[in-house]
């Protein structure tokens, strides 16, 4: 039977946190074993998902994205209007993009994500969301003073400048896209990704240097 | 609910600890638990059900907690109340089973799966939008039992509606398990109708509300 | 501030230890921090401050804390504010110092001093009082920096000023080490008007709620 | 110099979080260290605190202050009206007590004592308040769910009994006079309080025993 009860959700977590042991690593290795054991999932598969993420699925699809809009007025028409149907034009549409939002800093504007209630993310776009972006701090601290979580990030946005903050409670998800540096005309879009940081498509980067990351 | 995962603008905390470069997983185990999210089926879990789950921790639990283990936590507890597991098989560690094992999947196979989690929570509706893009708007003044998408910051407060999605699975509902179509919108807010007057003139803050936290001005 | 401490309303914590017995200290160290917070001198110690003091703990930190662990941490902290100790001396265990002690008292001094303890925060005041007893009042909308005593949970809200008990030591100015007179007020609202149809129609929450903390209806 | 900063205080609590022994025993040790070697207080004055508080103050004497209102009903009006001084006729003034107020259960009506924003408690009158008053579960359910609370302490008021919940957000402190039982008719000052429990004048005990407690 399906049981949606908060306060019975609550008592289980009650008794599994006092009872289990305290390390996250043998409280994640029982949810394997179990997975396993049940016929769920084969190790091997989990090995494969691990790699899928730290090695092929990450913020370089961003940056080829962002490139790719810098250099293709079209795309970019495409990527503003609906960003998850263009970004399966290149194949990376995937976890948490279907409803993917693109929104585009400029010279009097800078945009910066959040999820204040849990910690929502473009997976399939970004990869794997930093530890920072998923604290307390910055869930709680980036709606209220978000001038002041930027310089913490080296970043001064001017006071004429307005900075528009999305907070993520639904199933939209965002990617920022950044200003163009001056001084990369005829830059390629592989160049041109590599200076796009992944904290510039969540809004803690604005301008980006002309070194590569 | 006005839990503790409600932290907009939540004081007290400190300095951000920033992070620039990318590392998908700085723990081998949070690696395994993204991989066990991808991969173990509840049939029960919709990413409603999921989010209240986590919700559901202990507050000095959901503040101390690392990311990945409130996520094993989830989703051991909703195991549990599917009856997949009982905690005591939780607390032992393993169920006794050795049931057959899926397929080993390739890299390939999971680059494949990995596109295929795309998916959008837009639904039909037959039923018309109380708003339109521009329309002010109110927010609800009280708070809600279970799951629900209105941040505590955002209550009772004046905002504009930026854009209109259509219908998107309505997130109350969807954590019962329900698939309900409801009419979501940006709605944004100037910095000052939510903080008062320490915030700049010129920001804003803007969120996804359904239309059932919406009332008109 | 909007802080942790703040936690009227919120949901999400179990059920309540019931103890119906009286035992003063559980531990040795509860009944030491009790004797030291009455007799540690720290001369910008309001209560206020020493309340901010406590606010001022990092979320994670408050939450799990014992409660005069937390006392301990505030007098630390204000004592270091107060430049009596570093925080190097604190970590130390010692200041290196053999400071004459003042003479033990007995605990005949001690149930004297507990009774000289008792004292009002009613101060004499010029000004007239906006509100009397009856008046509708609307509390503020927004938060405020610092110390403050409008709970989160009694923002934006319509209640009734039940009582008027002239002007007491205004706590917002309190935690900054000064005396300000202000008129103080028992508001009650109806616990409907705080949490929705969800409660009682016929119950109510009251609170001590400042002046300036409250608007005209 | 003084200074009153949030965030000064916020970053030298971290400091001493993270670099004190985190038993709080060790840590109320360091500041006991501190106080004796700076000629703050003598421990054997410490001593005579705490010997105060575990046997000579304590709720015995709310309790006393409660028979005395049942008894007497000059003593009554005076506690009602001015809680603070009609104590102070009896010697029971103290920590916390000086702006005093007594508020009265009836047929129709419950009180009930919680401060929201810390734990503050009339400790002169009552003692060192009981862990669960301080506990963040009471502090945050009890102005939501009263009744569900009280439920847990074994009180079930009924619907058309009204609950008036007290949050001392300043400094008034509370005190909940009960009804005095059926059946104590004739019965001495001493009798009577010894039936007044702790948590009767806190308000999560309503219908008292005539067992003594």
């Amino acid at each position: 039977m399906a049981n949606f009860d908060s306060d019975e959700a609550a008592k289980i977590h009650r008794h599994l946190h006092a009872h289990m042991p305290s390390d996250p690593a043998l409280r994640i290795k029982a949810l394997e074993s179990l997975a396993v054991e049940h016929g769920m999932v084969s190790p091997k598969t989990l090995d494969a998902w691990v790699e899928a993420y730290s090695e092929h699925i990450g913020p370089k699809r961003g940056a080829l994205v962002v490139a790719k809009a810098w250099l293709e007025p079209e795309f970019k028409t495409h990527l503003l209007k609906d960003a998850a149907s263009a970004i399966a034009v290149i194949g990376y549409e995937g976890h948490a993009t279907g409803d993917l939002k693109a929104v585009e800093n400029s010279e009097n504007s800078h945009n910066l994500v959040v999820c204040t209630l849990c910690s929502c993310y473009p997976f399939g776009l970004l990869g794997i969301s930093p530890p920072w972006y998923r604290s307390a701090a910055y869930r709680a601290r980036v709606v209220r003073e978000p001038r002041k979580v930027l310089t913490e990030f080296g970043v001064n946005v001017p006071a004429s400048v307005a900075v528009h903050v999305w907070d993520s409670t639904a199933e939209l998800r965002y990617l920022v896209i950044p200003q163009r540096p001056a001084g990369t005309d005829n830059w390629s879009q592989e160049a041109l990704a590599a200076i796009v940081t992944r904290n510039s498509m969540i809004g803690t980067d604005r301008d980006l240097s002309l070194e590569t990351v | 609910m006005d839990g503790t995962h409600d932290l907009g603008g939540k004081q007290g905390f400190g300095p951000i600890q920033v992070q620039h470069e990318y590392l998908a997983f700085e723990h081998y185990w949070e690696g395994r638990m993204w991989a066990l999210a991808q991969t173990t089926r509840n049939p029960h879990l919709t990413i409603d059900w999921f989010r209240h789950l986590v919700e559901c921790l202990e507050p000095q639990a959901y503040l101390t907690m690392p990311y990945f283990e409130k996520w094993a936590m989830a989703h051991l507890a909703g195991l549990t109340m599917s009856e997949v597991f009982t905690t005591a098989q939780i607390i032992e560690g393993t169920c006794n089973k050795t049931n057959e094992r899926p397929p080993d999947a390739t890299l390939e196979d999971v680059l494949v799966s990995a596109r295929n989690k795309s998916r959008t929570f837009q639904l039909k509706s037959t039923i018309a939008p109380a708003f339109k893009t521009g329309d002010i708007v109110h927010t609800l003044s009280h708070g809600k039992r279970g799951h629900t998408r209105l941040p505590g910051y955002m209550r009772a407060r004046q905002g504009k509606i930026l854009s209109h999605h259509g219908a998107h699975s309505f997130a109350d509902e969807g954590a019962k398990g329900l698939e309900m179509a409801q009419h979501l919108y940006t709605v944004v807010f100037s910095a000052r109708e939510l903080w008062g007057n320490e915030a700049s003139k010129i920001d804003t803050v803007s969120a996804e509300l359904w239309e059932s936290y919406l009332v008109s001005a």
